[in-house]
């Protein structure tokens, strides 16, 4: 068998996103569901780095610097909401929070 | 003053003044707002009466032209000007819009402020509508008339006022924004072919369109104007918005508001899309006397007085789409004289209707009867009208139905004599309404005690009545006015129907001929002595 | 005279204006009103006769003074349909322009001289104590329509006949609502005026077929454009057609006469002058003027003569069984007023106009004795509560005594010689026939009888009237015998004007040799002046606007047409004939007289208490109810149509509307709650189809759950079916 | 491409964000003394100033100073062009109508805290790159810098649990999409090879590069993520509730700025990287469009809560507004342009009415709320009426000139039957804007509410309401400056 190509961290990314977003879909613990966000983004990282790498250009991994720091803010935000939340619902689970609808 | 100002001024002096009325006058100030309002609308009837002075009868261009580069970029202009037919619809407007006001001076009774501006500002919507050439600002005015009419329905209506006023609204609307579509489909066909962006209508009226977009065009026209009109079966929305309109409201719809339609199709569809008016003609004509007997059928059976007159309505502007459409030169005139008349005879029958309404408040038939007893003056001017509303020979009615009928019947005898019943159904409806209501014993003694009208309220009557006979015994003077722009849409729609007659149709207005008037006007006489100086050099 | 022949339709006008304006007010004195309005007739009157003398003077061919006041409708040019005419494009133009020829001539005579005079009778009949407030009204309105029916006679065009037309139509209207507080006034005044416009209908489509076949709507230039087409053209027929509609819904006849009884409900002397003497004929003038054409159609000819002779029996018979007595008179007019439309039907137009004339002779008298008989007993209708009134009203006796004898055609008397005329025609005429003859002498018959009874039981036998108005009972004021008299004496001389030929002997011969009125009407009823007009109306006009505008134009040329033939060979017919019209008119007198005996023996004596036919149940009740006629109007047409437009309004709400207000009625049903409905309606909510956009709304709303995962769901629903949509299409 | 160092030119270009950001800072950096914090006037003033400075520094940046008016800088990262200049002044005009608005409101929610504004410019520095961005990665991270900035600001009144959950669901769906759309870039990346849009497109000159499967997946992921930003069905349902939940002035801003710096992106993104494959997007968008216009609207017809009535609207508009960006030609661009920017002044006034009214001292949100404003002050209902009549597009009105605009670039485009549908949707719209009139002029005003007291409130209705009308009547201006600005593509 020969080496790994670019399919398949193609692939790989793409897996990583469907779990994500099926955690951002399922999970009920805000907590988790930030979790998932996270893979999500992380499927784009591999995406990016592997681009790179199996062709010389270092957009992708600067590209890829500047997502992990986006991610990290996004984290920070998401979980500064979440307690804030807490405080007031005494509750992380997603789906006990639906005062707006309709 | 230069004419052209006066034209506009004309148009803006109610916009203006209800601006004056809202910035100086205090809602308490009841009565000045009264008197300023009245005087406003008097004095725009008066200098609409100016426009006669100097009015070249005998020509279809535009005349008072004023042409101003507005949005140069989509080439929006704000181009107006008027010939025969808007200035007889001027008039119209202007002399329903005193009475109007003056019929409400007792009527409306709350928030008197807002009414009267809403009031003017609806005046200067329909006038303006009368004189832009240009679509953009024809659309604005055709829009801004919606909103005060939506109001004055929806604050001093009837029970029922909030369901029609909306209703009114959106109906209208739904026909004026498809009208936006197909503006906007000739505004970028234009271009295709002149390669200028121009909404002058003037430009519009020398394009060859194919017949199959003129089709959509029309179409999409055809929506907007037939519901204003309004044409069976757009018009449900008609009875409920006269029945609930106070009735300066109602008067002003019945006149004015309902003959935009009217004029949409002769100003734009005719002359622009003369195939797709020839192919829709047959089908028009049959909603036409559909509507005509229709209404007059509705009418004949209606146990609500207001109603019933809204209903005759229905039916008096199947005649006149009938008469449009029949495209040859009796229909159209007889449709455009028909539209004054019509402006006249019912915009009065809902003045009468209105006057007893305000001393019953009942305008259930049924609760009516044997008021010509107490009331000799109101009958006789509410029998003059109602006999000039069924078409009587000598009043004006008769005129209009009557070249309405013949011109028909050169297109086809079939619609006329479908069309005539209409006629006699109109006798039954409103003879029968009037038996009803003024003979008969007095129903209660609550009607005995009835005052007759005073001055006020003749003043608001007589006018109408007394056009109703000038313009039945002498209607010359309108048709030789509305006659040059009629012969020009014709031989537009129908070229050389004219060939082997002793008349020679006019040409339709034509853009560079209206930008040639105006460079005329705005000719210095600086620029004069300039030319002179610039000869004489030739010269040596 | 003859200049100002114009100023006779204007001058009731000063009437109207003076009455209609200030007498209620300013004047307030019922004799000066009434003055003032029979002074107007007079003076019409006047220039009338004067005119009438001048024309008269005219050689044949310039007895045709024509006047245009103004360009009335001025309109614009339009295609002619194909015409033989060979007229491709005409300008509509109708001028405000009258028409004083033989014709009009002796209807104005006829209007204004009757009319006058029934003027002066209203003055006292109108009198009321305490005085009727309506009392200037109905002056006015009589002018007015003295007015209308002038312009009816004298316009030059047809469409001012329409004017006149519809404007005599109004003025019944109004005169026959005069006592509106009665609900049957107003009904029958509407019925009156709904029927009249359809006729007007007919006659409008009439108008339109003969401007697009003619290219104009002046008599002259219609009549000479028909010299173009050969008897039974189609068009011409159409044409004819429609006339006769709008004349059978103005003179009464079958099917559209039931107007004319109900119009009783009218003032006695508004009957007199509008469903008697002027009005109603204004079918047969037309008919007359226009014979040109009718002549040209014999299809319609046949018609005209069929429904003539139909309606006269029908009414007759009807006549012959009423208790009312202007009922009966009434019925007696429309079956008159056939007698006029067969005379026009077999071709004898000038005949019709004699007997127009007469008929407003006698026929006006019988209805002021009536009235005044009426007068006397307190509006009392019915003649078995009358009786022996001829002791207590020795003039309104003798006077109606003469009317019944003109009318039942007495020999010497008016009705006998336009009577006889007609009979003979019938027989004779270019479309005579035995039947139309027969039918005519029947109802001759019939005439003799009811007017009999209806004389016997009201003036003779003895009295049935209560003991209140027995002792009430008294002549009228002079201001309302006199017109009767002088109507008596025209009834009885009336008829010398024209002298059938077979009479033509001696003095009589030699009255024949200076007036007839069949040889003064020749040039218009034989069509021959028509076929000397210059051409189309429209040349004739820019000539006539042209010249000053009190420009009179004359006619010339020189006669000779096929229409004159005809009427040229059938009088030389005459000649040979007079044997058989001696047969025909001793026949005819006979039949006459039998009537009048068979009602003596019934109803004189005295002893009559109740109506002895009753014994003949069944034709007795048909005759009686009139055949049911309007019951079968109401039950066919007037309600169905009322149903029609009851279901139309319905059908506005349910279906017109409610594809507007469409789903939105539906699903507020559906979600029933009224409450809901109202508070909706408050909102300004239903609306064009709003309860779809509703409750759509509502579902779209759904989807907005709250719970944040369900959005996700949904979003990624959507990438899905996006990205398969593109990987699969 | 790479490495080659900052030159002054570039720090000229970036002049309004390094304004922006500098202002950010000396914000939170003086809100750190105790005192300052109390002084309600320093920090929106500090701001608006900013702000202020930034749009000098902005229109100084506009041509004829900018050569050519196209060019770029931190090596193609920021596209220097009026296009970006005209969305940077619309953003910061935005900016300072919402900083107006909301003093008075913050005051009276005892939540006046410099924080606020802070958040504010961030986002606005975020925007402003979006728009400018000439590079996938500049662009992400302008979008992310003003997503979380938002996010902040829509949960900022911490003891209002409908702010929390507003936040809350704001940031996780957000975060769903930014994920998508930075997975779409990667793989796009993947394909295309470049991050530059300008790269971009010339790799996609090739035609089995732009037929790649990856490159579509990528595409689509990419419009679905850009439909998320600027609400566009099914992918809008953050919206009612974010718009709802958050503090008034907070919708007001980014239901107007957030919306129009998503479509500065979007167009820019479609139009410079994807214009060789237009065909594959210009069909999606259109389905979008249809769904967006109809769906806002018929959604917006039952509502009782203005605020959600208004965000439902927003919606509606952000469909019309996609109706520019089917049409794909410099008309629709500039029609796209116009209507945000007409969208703004309108939408803006909406809203800060509802800021106008308080039910017994405290935030109201409801239909009734506005019942007989007519009577009570017919000038603010009069205001009402234009922005009422400008939201459905009824002239004189600068809505009415936006929707003449899109859908005269649709039925040039050839998307007639899009016109039309979107004309309908007009009429259809009316009906829940005339619910507020009815309720303004045919109904009996109510003790309980009352209208707050502030000149920088009424300042910004006035300005609003003039443009609203002015905006036709002496339109030139506005629409010359959008034509011009398209001229980059």
């Amino acid at each position: 068998m020969d080496a790994l190509g670019l399919n398949h961290y193609l692939l790989l990314s793409a897996l990583l996103f469907g779990i994500g977003v099926i955690g951002v879909l399922i999970r009920r613990n805000a907590i988790m569901v930030l979790m998932c966000l996270e893979l999500i983004f992380n499927a784009a990282n591999i995406n990016l780095v592997a681009v790179s790498r199996f062709r010389p250009d270092l957009a992708g991994q600067i590209f890829t610097i500047f997502t992990i720091t986006v991610a990290a803010a996004e984290v920070v935000i998401g979980l500064g909401l979440v307690i804030a939340m807490f405080r007031n619902a005494l509750t992380v689970n997603v789906d006990e929070i639906h005062l707006l609808k309709g | 003053m230069s004419p052209s100002l006066l034209l506009n001024l004309v148009v803006f002096l109610p916009a203006l003044g209800a601006l004056a009325i809202a910035l100086l006058l205090g809602k308490e100030r009841a009565s000045e707002i009264r008197w300023a309002a009245n005087i406003i609308v008097l004095v725009d009837f008066l200098a609409s009466l100016l426009l006669l002075r100097g009015f070249d009868f005998g020509t279809a261009e535009l005349q008072y032209v004023t042409r101003l580069s507005w949005i140069p970029s989509i080439g929006v202009e704000y181009f107006t000007g008027i010939d025969g037919i808007s200035l007889t619809l001027i008039l119209l407007t202007t002399l329903l819009g005193s009475i109007a006001l003056l019929s409400s001076w007792t009527y409306i009774t709350s928030r008197i402020k807002e009414y009267y501006i809403f009031l003017l500002l609806l005046q200067t919507g329909m006038l303006g509508v009368f004189i832009s050439f240009d679509f953009f600002l024809f659309y604005i005015f055709w829009e801004v008339m919606l909103v005060p009419m939506y109001f004055l329905i929806g604050i001093w209506g009837g029970k029922n006022r909030l369901y029609a006023a909306i209703k009114f609204f959106l109906y209208t609307l739904a026909g004026s924004v498809l009208m936006l579509v197909a503006i906007l489909a000739l505004y970028f066909y234009n271009h295709s072919v002149t390669g200028e962006w121009t909404l002058n209508v003037l430009s519009y009226y020398q394009l060859s369109i194919p017949p199959d977009l003129q089709w959509w065009v029309f179409l999409g026209l055809f929506f907007a104007f037939a519901i204003k009109v309004p044409m069976w079966p757009f018009h449900t929305w008609l009875p409920d918005a006269h029945v609930q309109a106070p009735t300066a409201g109602s008067v002003i719809l019945a006149g004015v508001l309902l003959k935009m339609g009217t004029y949409g199709f002769i100003r734009f569809s005719l002359p622009i899309l003369p195939d797709a008016s020839l192919q829709f003609a047959p089908f028009i004509a049959v909603l036409s006397i559909i509507a005509i007997l229709y209404g007059a059928l509705v009418a004949l059976m209606q146990k609500d007085w207001k109603s019933l007159v809204a209903y005759s309505s229905v039916s008096h502007m199947g005649f006149i789409t009938l008469g449009i459409f029949a495209l040859n030169p009796l229909g159209l005139q007889g449709g455009l004289f028909q539209m004054l008349a019509h402006g006249v005879s019912t915009g009065g029958l809902f003045l009468i209707v209105g006057l007893a309404y305000e001393r019953t408040h009942t305008r259930e038939i049924a609760a009516y009867g044997g008021l010509g007893q107490v009331m000799p003056v109101f009958a006789t001017l509410f029998a003059i009208l109602a006999l000039s509303s069924m078409g009587l020979p000598g009043l004006n009615g008769f005129i209009g139905e009557f070249l309405i009928l013949i011109g028909s019947f050169e297109w086809n005898p079939v619609y006329t004599y479908w069309a005539v019943w209409g006629i006699v159904l109109a006798a039954a409806y409103l003879l029968w309404l009037y038996q009803r209501v003024m003979f008969g014993e007095l129903k209660s003694d609550k009607l005995a005690a009835l005052q007759d009208l005073n001055l006020r309220e003749v003043m608001t009557l007589l006018p109408l009545a007394l056009l109703a006979v000038w313009m039945g015994l002498y209607p010359q003077p309108l048709l030789r006015t509305l006659e040059p722009p009629v012969n020009a849409i014709i031989e537009r729609v129908h070229p050389g129907y004219f060939a082997g007659t002793d008349v020679s149709p006019p040409a339709l207005p034509s853009a560079d001929a209206a930008r040639v008037e105006q460079e005329d006007e705005e000719k210095s006489a600086v620029d004069a002595l300039a030319d002179a100086a610039g000869h004489a050099r030739v010269r040596q | 005279m003859l200049e100002y022949f114009w100023l006779i339709p204007l001058i009731p006008l000063v009437g109207v204006t003076i009455n209609g304006l200030f007498a209620s007010r300013f004047i307030r004195n019922e004799n000066v009103t009434g003055i003032i309005a029979s002074g107007c007739m007079l003076l019409a009157f006047l220039i009338g006769a004067g005119a009438f003398v001048q024309l008269a003077g005219l050689p044949v061919a310039e007895r045709n003074v024509q006047i245009e006041l103004y360009d009335w409708l001025d309109a614009g040019v339009a295609h002619m349909h194909d015409n033989e005419a060979g007229v491709t494009t005409a300008r509509f133009r109708v001028s405000f322009g009258f028409q004083f020829d033989e014709l009009s001539a002796l209807m104005v005579l006829v209007v204004t001289g009757v009319g006058f005079l029934i003027h002066v009778y209203a003055i006292g009949y109108m009198k009321h104590d305490p005085p009727d407030p309506g009392y200037y009204r109905f002056f006015t309105y009589m002018n007015l329509f003295a007015a209308f029916m002038l312009i009816l006679v004298l316009g030059s065009s047809y469409a001012m006949m329409f004017i006149g037309w519809e404007g005599v139509g109004l003025c019944s209207y109004l005169l026959i609502g005069y006592y509106y507080q009665k609900k049957s006034a107003g009904d029958a005044a509407k019925k009156a005026f709904v029927v009249n416009r359809i006729g007007d209908a007919g006659f409008l489509l009439g108008l339109f077929a003969i401007f697009f076949t003619f290219g104009t709507l002046d008599y002259d230039g219609v009549f000479a454009g028909a010299a173009h087409y050969s008897a039974g053209a189609g068009v011409l027929t159409f044409i004819t057609m429609m006339l006769l509609v709008g004349a059978v819904g103005k003179s009464a006849q079958i099917p559209l006469f039931v107007w004319l009884p109900d119009a009783m409900e009218g003032p006695t002397p508004v009957s007199a002058l509008i469903h008697a003497a002027t009005m109603v004929t204004a079918g047969v003038y037309m008919i007359v003027r226009s014979n040109v054409l009718f002549s040209l159609a014999p299809t319609t000819m046949m018609v005209v003569a069929a429904i003539g002779a139909l309606t006269a029996l029908f009414a007759a018979s009807i006549a012959m069984v009423q208790n009312d007595i202007k009922r009966v008179l009434a019925y007696s007019t429309v079956s008159q007023l056939g007698y006029m439309i067969l005379a026009c039907g077999v071709g004898a137009y000038a005949v019709g106009i004699f007997h127009l004339m007469t008929h407003a002779f006698f026929k006006a008298l019988l209805f002021m004795a009536a009235g005044s008989v009426m007068h006397a007993l307190h509006g009392e209708l019915d003649m078995w509560k009358m009786g022996n009134l001829r002791k207590t009203m020795p003039i309104t006796h003798k006077t109606f005594l003469v009317g019944t004898l003109a009318i039942v055609g007495v020999p010497g008397l008016a009705g006998f010689f336009s009577k006889d005329e007609i009979l003979w025609n019938a027989w004779a005429g270019t479309h005579g026939s035995a039947w139309l003859w027969a039918v005519g002498t029947l109802v001759a018959g019939m005439t003799a009888f009811y007017m009999t009874r209806m004389l016997l039981l009201t003036f003779y036998g003895n009295s049935r009237m209560d003991e209140h108005t027995e002792q009430h009972v008294h002549e009228s004021p002079p201001v309302m015998t006199y017109p009767l008299i002088v109507l008596a004496i025209l009834s009885v001389i009336g008829g010398y004007v024209g002298i059938p030929a077979n009479l033509q002997l001696g003095p009589l011969a030699a009255l024949h040799e200076r007036i007839d009125i069949t040889r003064w009407l020749e040039p218009v009823t034989s069509g021959t002046r028509a076929q000397e007009a210059p051409g189309t109306g429209d040349e004739e006009h820019t000539a006539a606007v042209a010249a000053a505008p009190l420009q009179i134009v004359g006619a010339i040329g020189e006669p000779v047409t096929v229409v004159l033939q005809e009427e040229r060979s059938e009088q030389a017919g005459h000649q040979d004939h007079t044997a058989m019209e001696w047969t025909l008119m001793l026949i005819s007198t006979a039949v006459a007289l039998a009537g009048i005996g068979l009602a003596y023996r019934v109803y004189a004596g005295g002893g009559v208490a109740d109506e002895p036919f009753k014994r003949f149940a069944a034709p007795y009740r048909v005759l009686w109810n009139k055949y049911w006629v309007d019951e079968a109007y109401d039950a066919v047409f007037v309600n169905r149509i009322k149903d029609l437009g009851r279901g139309l309004w319905v059908l506005d709400d349910a279906l017109v509307d409610g594809t507007v207000n469409g789903i939105a009625n539906a699903t507020l049903q559906a979600a029933n709650a009224s409450v809901e409905f109202d508070t909706r309606v408050i909102d300004g909510s239903v609306d064009g189809g709003a309860g779809v956009f509703w409750s759509g709304s509502r579902v779209l709303r759904a989807l907005q759950s709250g719970y944040v995962q369900n959005y996700a769901l949904i979003i990624s629903v959507g990438v899905f079916v996006l990205v398969s949509a593109y990987l699969f299409f | 491409m790479n490495g080659s160092p900052i030159s002054a030119s570039d720090l000229v270009a970036l002049n309004p964000e390094i304004t922006l950001t500098l202002g950010a800072c000396l914000i939170l950096v003086w809100s750190a003394f105790g005192k300052a914090r109390e002084n309600r006037r320093l920090f929106p003033s500090l701001a608006l100033a900013t702000v202020l400075a930034a749009l000098a520094g902005v229109l100084y940046g506009l041509p004829p100073q900018i050569a050519a008016g196209d060019g770029s800088a931190f090596a193609g990262q920021l596209a220097v062009d009026t296009y970006g200049s005209f969305f940077a002044v619309l953003f910061l005009v935005t900016a300072a109508l919402a900083i107006a608005a909301s003093g008075k409101f913050l005051d009276d929610e005892s939540a006046h805290h410099p924080e606020y504004y802070f958040f504010m410019l961030t986002a606005l520095v975020g925007m402003m790159i979006m728009a400018r961005g000439a590079d996938l990665i500049s662009i992400f991270v302008g979008l992310e810098l003003q997503a979380l900035s938002v996010y902040v600001l829509v949960g900022y009144l911490r003891a209002d649990r409908r702010s929390n959950e507003a936040a809350l669901k704001y940031f996780i769906l957000g975060g769903l999409a930014s994920g998508i759309f930075v997975y779409a870039l990667s793989l796009v990346y993947a394909v295309a090879g470049v991050t530059s849009l300008d790269g971009i497109r010339m790799a996609l000159g090739d035609a089995e590069m732009a037929s790649s499967p990856i490159l579509i997946i990528g595409l689509i992921l990419l419009v679905v993520a850009l439909g998320f930003k600027v609400a566009a069905v099914p992918f809008h349902l953050w919206a009612p509730d974010a718009y709802t939940g958050a503090p008034t002035p907070v919708t007001l801003f980014i239901s107007v700025a957030s919306t129009a710096a998503a479509f500065a992106m979007m167009m820019r993104i479609l139009f410079v990287a994807f214009a060789p494959v237009t065909g594959s997007w210009s069909a999606l968008l259109a389905v979008l469009s249809l769904a967006t216009m109809t769906f806002g609207n018929v959604a917006a017809l039952s509502q009782d809560n203005i605020k959600r009535m208004l965000a439902y609207s927003s919606i509606a508009h952000a469909g019309y507004a996609l109706m520019g960006v089917v049409a794909g030609t410099e008309r629709g661009i500039a029609a796209t342009m116009y209507y945000l920017a007409a969208y703004a002044f309108m939408n803006v006034g909406a809203w800060s009415m509802i800021l106008l009214l308080r039910r017994q001292g405290l935030v109201t949100d409801r239909l009734e709320d506005f019942s007989g404003l007519g009577q009570r002050s017919g000038w603010a209902a009069g205001a009402m009426i234009l922005f009422l009549l400008s939201l459905g597009g009824i002239p004189p009105t600068i809505g009415f000139l936006g929707k003449w605009y899109v859908f005269g670039a649709a039925i040039d485009a050839g998307w007639a039957w899009l016109a039309v549908a979107g004309a309908l949707n007009a009429a259809v719209s009316m009906y829940y804007y005339l619910r507020i009139a009815v309720a303004m002029y045919m109904r009996e005003p109510s003790d309980e509410v009352s209208l707050v007291r502030s000149l920088p409130l009424n300042l910004t209705l006035a300005l609003t309401a003039a443009v609203t009308v002015l905006g036709v009547l002496w339109a030139t201006p506005i629409v010359d400056w959008v034509r011009s600005s398209t001229l980059i593509f």
